[in-house]
């Protein structure tokens, strides 16, 4: 059953304007409106929702003020939508980064953002001059850990005398520990940060030291370019948007749950830029493409965990559920997870 | 020139009026604020002041929402309404409802998956003692090492935020939540779940537990010596004295009381509304409660009055958003300025204004 | 006076306060080197009228004429630059700074800090009253913080110097060692507007007096030519009789205090020393000194707001040296600090409120902890109806009540609770002399009753007429009790402590 | 100068730039309450100076604009305070919060907009081969101009309290008002004006943390250094000297606490972020126990002054 216009809305759990996460949710939502003109109102959203009590309830005067799909843009809001769409069959929500669907209107859709990993930590692998890489994370869950793994493999590959530094900013988005976290990192000696957080704050601090690089996190953060920002990891959820309304609307809509890649279009590497020399823009690149075209998985055996157990045999690639429950370091990585 | 004199008695009258008169003028202020953002200024007043309890497509679902939305902070309130009438300024309610919270949690996740009618109980005076214990820093180190216990408490806020990542994290993470942080889902847990009660009504037992306190604390300060003595200290600290009334003790008391009120209000929200221990589970009702605490003019009553108002102003303000785009700072400056109306026009209360041509000293 | 010879003039100074008119159409002339005394009753309008001659308050009609020409200080700053210096009856001095700091704060150009310090420090010693410029002024005697005041007026070579009250604070031998400062400053040709209440001083010292009362100027006089008593009744406007007392026996031992030791829990306060006195039924003693002296820790001490160890204070014989004052009203003890509004009394709470705040104990206003109003409102009511507290009922705030009135309802709760030992501070302070002579009444009537009595007080006056034994407090030391009878004034001064060093001064001067 | 993994130095250079906003803020606050009033809105006021700085900044492209403004704006605000609390004779403290949550929505509300932009660079102040003097060099002598006027302003402020007729006056208002009054010193101005150039101190500080510190914009920039900065005040006594102290104290666990991290320390990440604010508690706690009366709290601090004349 099609329908002839459909009320799309959104929340956020930041605010449209932090340049990462929540801009990138609301660049997919004006996409949307690009798009379908008339036929979409994707006008409804609001920011800076808690994950929580409030979170439920905005879901629900949302599905009050008569929208017809709901885009939940944060893990934690994962109860909530649950709880809400049990009470509004007849709408349909998308659940970011979650992975319950207790309820047939409820999707999950995701990225594969250790793909785009993978490719900067080629870059940083044979960038680093002190062989000493910084990752800012947000927190020691497994999408960061994934992260961390997948860099530090990448870059061990191409530079084998690699050593990866941690700091947890237990934050998704705080300029001014961001900032903190970079500095501390550039004292250690670290000369190449990656961040999984979303602020520009490291790249501005990465600025102020010369032959310091870092990436973009998901936005491209151009303004940093064409260094200290050499490459960025593009969170792209405009073409997904786009097929859920379409399928909202032409009625061959269907629960799914999606996690999809630099393949699928919903990581995107962002401009290599000149700062990088050519032969490690070359095999970045050949990384990138390797991953698009599934030559190449990021996590392939022999692989070890860190404590030297055996993760991977020769030539195996872990399952899905095994990724995305993965809480522990690969072998070669001196820093503890908290916990 | 404007001159101030001094009531021999405060106005009951303006004592009532104040309030209102605060309200009015915050309307009109928030109201210039909306339209110089570019939005309708009666749309979206009526739409923060009206459509939450009136408007048909939304009313039925929200009027009980004020209640769970204002259960908490009318909790949180009355705990330091007590304290800020004997001039005892604990800042950290918000500390002192998270750390309720994760006490409370633990105390029950220690036991899951058990089924038994005792947990809940047992979470609730688990929630009580962690909020209580958390509030006997900043009492303690007044009392033994005269230490402000504004900073003291305040500081502490950071700590338990701290803390709550860490046992988002760590302790209390869901073993089966796929390594994310955030604590299993007490509201889905029989034993633990703290439930609507009567359906539709948003009543659940941080809502009755509100109203009780709200009961308590009127008793108390009509009728009670505790009352009186907490009165006392905050309005003349030495005739307390002079009464007999120990500073210390009292300093303790109200802690005391505000940190296990605060603590319950977490441990009820964890249970209810929020149902898990995250990341993003202090949501800032410690503060707020601060406001509404001096917008019932630290009365009973008057909170609960205030936080129903304050709850209608957060309700409201996401209808806002929404519906009117406008930004959720607005709201935030809005209930800025409702205080700000407040302490200003609180001074009719105790002073006669005249206006003189004449300059004074 | 011919004209020449005037300083000041002033005519027709009118002064409303809402409910009050605290001067009205005033008007009087104080020659060159004059010594003009202002008289009155508590609240007769002496501060209001000086605070105008100061710059501090605006008269609402009226006018003022300085040495011939028209004078309208509108802030104490022009008043000073036209030569008007002001001691003020409650010190204008900052606890925390130095001596020098002090006096530059009341100076319109003081000069560098060094050199202001060497001015001090001639200026002082000339005059006999001299200052260590550097010493911090929390730490100084009272008599020292008055010397401090005075010498910040006289650097600034003032032609009309203003002296609200100063000798309250001050021992008799200091008060001798002042009026000779005084009449050298007269000689010299500064005029010296006078007030006190202490109307032998007045004799001594004044040309001339305005006498006001309600305001308004009820008289004028040459106080040597009148008796104390005449002038006392041309300021209250009735016939003082003074107090009766029955000549009780006494009985036991009930208040003991013994090696009490105390540090002071007010900033800049006196600590206690070695304090030891008994008190039997019966008998009042009397504690006399100088402000400052440790009066107030005294109270604290005997009403156990400051905890001691406790063998310190007995009473009947049980030590309840570290008990709190509640534990102290159950074993009979009441007591009325100085201070009514803030101390004695909550300002902001009704009379009922106030009434509970030291009766709920002895008078069973409080059951299982909860507050019955009824009998607190009709306690209050007796305390109102008994001791004559003008006020329009039992629901007012305490701040409402005339200074007076107030002090009566302290007194009269405190007295009204079947006390067996009563500690009072100043209890006739800023009381006109009917109610003072009333208060003096109740309290000896309690006595005659059987309970112990210890009133401190520096109306030495007032302790000599109701007073059965004596002791003075002098720098937290207490004298040894001894009986009244015969006791003159000037031992009395020696007993409380002398002039703190002065006689060098004297000497000097 | 590595020990434990950590350069000293480095650290050192860092956290001199580091404790800077908590230090403009604290001077400002310490001269408020040596007037004897008690701003416990710092944060609020220096948010707003943030974020004003930050647009006045990058729409004129020059960051001495930006300072000017978020001073402005901090004295704004603080103006805000002193009509409530010294015309309308509000509580203090409820006045104080008021403020502080009133400038976190006003300051989210003015940065809509200006999130994720580069500000114009506040460049070191070049001095030449000072700079290139080893260990002191890099710790002393490579800052930018906004350091060396916070080094200045503890020397000018404590010179203003101590050796000024000004100075004189504005601590005689903080411990007696009654007493000031009655010599005639306008009070409730000398307050006003106190309460402003703290606001402006404030402000400046905000303007520091998103023009040299981050530097960025983005809501609740300042994440609590407002309110540092008033434990700070307590823990230095009142003294501008330990002012400095204090700050550098803070700031310093503040960076350490991240250098640690990211040397691989084994401490938990979670006691390592809470350091900064225990350790200030039990410095605050060091500070007061112990003696009488807080050293150098001015007497009449936080107290209402009113006069009916
Ligand atoms: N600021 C004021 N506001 C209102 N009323 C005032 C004020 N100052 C004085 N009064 C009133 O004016 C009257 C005269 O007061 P004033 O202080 O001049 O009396 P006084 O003669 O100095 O008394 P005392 O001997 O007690 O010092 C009193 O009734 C007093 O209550
Ligand atoms: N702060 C105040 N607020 C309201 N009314 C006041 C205040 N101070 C004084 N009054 C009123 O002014 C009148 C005079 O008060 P004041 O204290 O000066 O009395 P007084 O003349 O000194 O009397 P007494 O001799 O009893 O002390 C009183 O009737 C009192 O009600
Ligand atoms: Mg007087
Ligand atoms: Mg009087």
């Amino acid at each position: 059953q099609g329908m002839d216009k459909v009320k799309a809305c959104f929340i956020y759990v930041g605010p449209v304007g932090d340049g990462g996460w929540t801009f990138q949710h609301d660049q997919a939502r004006k996409a949307l409106i690009e798009e379908f003109g008339d036929r979409v109102d994707a006008s409804t959203y609001q920011e800076s929702v808690p994950e929580g009590a409030d979170a439920e309830r905005v879901l629900t005067q949302m599905a009050l003020s008569g929208c017809n799909i709901i885009f939940a843009t944060s893990f934690g809001y994962m109860d909530a939508v649950n709880n809400v769409a049990a009470k509004f069959p007849n709408v349909k929500f998308e659940h970011a980064t979650g992975y319950r669907r207790d309820h047939a209107n409820v999707s999950t859709y995701d990225a594969r953002f250790y793909e785009g990993r993978a490719v900067t930590g080629t870059i940083a692998g044979m960038m680093t001059k002190s062989d000493k890489i910084g990752y800012i994370g947000s927190y020691p869950i497994p999408e960061n850990i994934q992260g961390i793994n997948a860099a530090y493999l990448a870059a061990k590959k191409v530079n084998p005398d690699v050593t990866i530094s941690v700091v947890w900013a237990y934050s998704w988005f705080d300029p001014a520990k961001e900032a903190d976290a970079a500095r501390a990192l550039i004292e250690q000696g670290v000369d190449v940060i990656l961040q999984h957080t979303d602020s520009t704050a490291p790249l501005a601090e990465a600025a102020k030291t010369e032959g310091v690089i870092g990436f973009g996190q998901a936005s491209d953060m151009a303004e940093f370019k064409p260094s200290p920002r050499v490459a960025s990891i593009i969170d792209n959820w405009a073409p997904y948007y786009i097929e859920r309304v379409g399928e909202l609307l032409d009625g061959t809509y269907e629960q799914g749950a999606t996690w999809a890649g630099i393949a699928g279009g919903e990581v995107q590497i962002g401009e290599i830029t000149d700062a990088v020399p050519a032969d490690v823009k070359a095999e970045a690149e050949k990384v990138r493409d390797a991953i698009a075209s599934g030559e190449l998985h990021p996590f392939t055996g022999p692989l070890n965990k860190q404590d030297g157990t055996e993760w991977l045999a020769d030539g195996e690639t872990p399952d899905d559920a095994d990724l995305a429950g993965m809480n522990f370091f690969v072998e070669g990585i001196t820093g503890q997870i908290p916990n | 020139m404007m001159r101030l004199e001094k009531r021999a008695t405060p106005s009951r009258a303006w004592a009532i009026a104040t309030p209102l008169l605060a309200v009015a003028l915050t309307m009109i202020a928030g109201g210039i604020l909306f339209a110089l953002l570019g939005k309708d200024p009666v749309a979206a007043i009526r739409t923060i002041f009206w459509d939450p309890l009136f408007n048909p497509q939304f009313a039925a679902y929200s009027r009980p929402q004020l209640l769970v939305k204002a259960g908490p902070l009318i909790l949180i309130a009355i705990g330091l309404s007590l304290g800020f009438r004997a001039g005892v300024w604990n800042i950290g309610a918000e500390g002192q409802y998270v750390i309720g919270a994760i006490t409370g949690a633990a105390a029950g996740l220690a036991l899951y998956p058990m089924d038994s009618r005792l947990i809940f109980p047992l979470m609730v005076l688990a929630g009580a003692a962690g909020g209580f214990a958390w509030a006997m820093i900043p009492a303690l180190l007044r009392t033994v090492f005269r230490t402000n216990e504004i900073l003291v408490s305040l500081l502490l806020v950071y700590v338990a935020q701290s803390l709550l990542s860490s046992m988002a994290l760590g302790a209390l993470r869901n073993p089966e939540g796929g390594g994310f942080p955030g604590s299993r889902n007490l509201s889905q847990w029989a034993s633990s779940a703290n439930p609507e009660l009567l359906t539709g009504t948003g009543m659940h037992w941080g809502v009755v537990a509100a109203f009780i306190a709200v009961i308590f604390a009127y008793v108390l300060l009509q009728r009670h010596m505790l009352g009186f003595s907490i009165r006392l200290a905050g309005q003349a600290p030495r005739a307390a004295r002079f009464a007999g009334v120990s500073p210390r003790r009292l300093v303790i008391i109200c802690f005391g009381i505000s940190g296990a009120l605060a603590g319950l209000a977490g441990l009820f929200e964890v249970t209810g509304p929020a149902g898990q221990i995250n990341l993003d589970f202090a949501q800032g009702y410690g503060f707020t409660a601060i406001i509404v605490a001096f917008l019932g003019r630290l009365n009973p009553v008057g909170i609960l009055l205030a936080g129903l108002l304050m709850a209608l102003t957060y309700i409201g303000g996401e209808l806002a958003q929404f519906m009117l785009g406008l930004p959720a700072a607005a709201i935030q400056a809005f209930q800025g300025m409702l205080l700000f109306f407040l302490l200003a026009v609180d001074i009719l209360t105790n002073y006669r204004i005249r206006w003189s041509s004449r300059e004074t000293v | 006076m011919t004209g020449g010879n005037v300083l000041l003039q002033l005519d027709g100074l009118t002064k409303a306060y809402p409910g009050v008119v605290a001067n009205d159409d005033v008007g009087f002339t104080i020659g060159r080197g004059e010594i003009h005394a202002l008289l009155g009753e508590n609240g007769a309008g002496k501060s209001t009228l000086v605070k105008m001659i100061y710059g501090l308050v605006k008269p609402d009609a009226g006018q003022m004429i300085l040495a011939g020409r028209e004078f309208v200080p509108d802030r104490p700053a022009s008043a000073r630059q036209s030569g008007v210096a002001m001691v003020f009856q409650h010190f204008s001095l900052f606890d925390a700074l130095t001596v020098a700091e002090n006096v530059a704060l009341g100076m319109e150009t003081p000069p560098p800090m060094r050199e202001l310090a060497d001015r001090i420090r001639s200026t002082s010693a000339n005059y006999g009253l001299p200052l260590d410029p550097d010493r911090t002024v929390g730490d100084l005697s009272a008599g020292e913080r008055q010397r401090v005041e005075i010498v910040r007026c006289l650097l600034q070579d003032p032609r009309l110097l203003i002296m609200d009250e100063p000798t309250s604070v001050l021992t008799p031998q200091e008060v001798a060692i002042l009026f000779k400062t005084l009449r050298k400053l007269a000689a010299e040709g500064t005029s010296i507007l006078y007030i006190s209440h202490k109307l032998e001083e007045i004799r001594t010292l004044c040309d001339a007096a305005t006498i006001l009362r309600r305001g308004r100027v009820v008289a004028r006089c040459t106080p040597r030519e009148k008796t104390a008593r005449e002038l006392a009744e041309l300021m209250v406007g009735t016939v003082l009789t003074p107090p009766e007392r029955a000549a009780t026996p006494k009985g036991d031992v009930v208040l003991e205090v013994a090696a009490l030791s105390a540090p002071s829990p007010i900033p800049f306060g006196t600590a206690l020393r070695d304090i030891a006195f008994k008190v039997r039924g019966g008998e009042v003693l009397g504690i006399a000194g100088v402000a400052g002296n440790g009066q107030d820790e005294l109270l604290l001490a005997l009403n156990g707001e400051l905890p001691t160890a406790p063998d310190c204070v007995r009473i009947h014989g049980r030590p309840l040296g570290d008990c709190g004052p509640q534990v102290r009203r159950q074993a009979g003890l009441v007591s009325a600090p100085e201070e009514r509004l803030g101390h004695a009394a909550a300002p902001d709470m009704t009379l009922t409120e106030n009434a509970l705040l030291s009766g709920a104990l002895r008078r069973g206003l409080v059951r299982r902890g909860f507050i019955d109003w009824a009998r607190t409102r009709s306690f209050a009511e007796s305390v109102i109806a008994g001791f004559d507290v003008r006020t329009p009922g039992t629901e007012v705030a305490a701040r409402a009540l005339s200074g007076g009135n107030l002090q009566k309802f302290v007194i009269g709760r405190e007295l009204s609770q079947e006390p067996a030992v009563i500690v009072v501070n100043q209890p006739t302070w800023g009381v006109d002399a009917v109610a003072a002579a009333a208060i003096r009444q109740a309290i000896l009537d309690r006595a005659a009753a059987g309970a112990a009595v210890v009133v401190i007080s520096q109306d030495l006056d007032e302790l000599l007429e109701i007073a059965d034994s004596f002791a003075a407090l002098n720098e937290g030391r207490l004298s040894p009790p001894r009986p009244v009878a015969g006791l003159t004034v000037e031992e009395i001064g020696l007993k409380m402590g002398g002039a703190h060093g002065m006689e060098v001064a004297h000497d000097a001067s | 100068m590595d020990i434990g993994g950590i350069n000293f130095v480095t650290l050192l250079s860092t956290l001199i730039v580091a404790s800077v906003p908590i230090l403009l803020a604290a001077l400002g606050e310490l001269v408020v309450e040596k007037s004897g009033t008690l701003n416990l809105g710092v944060e609020g006021m220096m948010i707003v100076g943030a974020v004003t700085g930050f647009v006045a900044a990058v729409s004129t492209g020059n960051p001495f604009l930006g300072f000017v403004a978020g001073a402005a704006a901090g004295a704004a605000m603080a103006g805000i305070f002193a009509v409530l609390t010294q015309v309308l004779l509000a509580n203090q403290v409820a006045s104080g919060l008021a403020l502080t949550l009133f400038g976190l929505g006003l300051s989210s509300l003015i940065g809509q907009g200006w999130n994720g932009i580069r500000p114009p660079v506040t460049g070191d102040v070049p001095l030449g081969p000072l700079a290139e003097i080893p260990v002191l060099g890099p710790i002393v002598f490579s800052h930018d101009w906004m350091v060396y006027l916070s080094f200045a302003m503890v020397f000018a402020i404590g010179w203003y309290l101590k050796s000024t007729r000004g100075g004189l006056i504005l601590r005689a208002v903080g411990e007696s008002h009654a007493a000031a009054h009655a010599l005639g010193y306008k009070v409730r101005r000398i307050r006003v004006l106190a309460l402003l150039f703290g606001g402006a101190m404030a402000g400046c500080g905000g303007a520091y943390v998103s023009l040299v510190r981050v530097p960025q914009w983005t809501d609740g920039i300042t994440s609590g250094a407002g309110w540092i900065a008033l434990a700070i005040v307590v823990f230095a006594s009142w003294k501008p000297w330990r002012v400095l102290l204090g700050a550098w104290l803070f700031g310093g666990i503040s960076v350490l606490q991240l250098n640690l991290q990211a040397a691989g320390s084994r401490i938990p990440v979670e006691y390592l972020s809470m350091s900064p604010y225990v350790i200030t508690i039990l410095v605050l706690v060091l500070i007061s126990s112990g003696r009488g009366r807080t050293m150098g709290a001015p007497a009449d601090l936080g107290r209402t002054f009113h006069t009916s004349q």
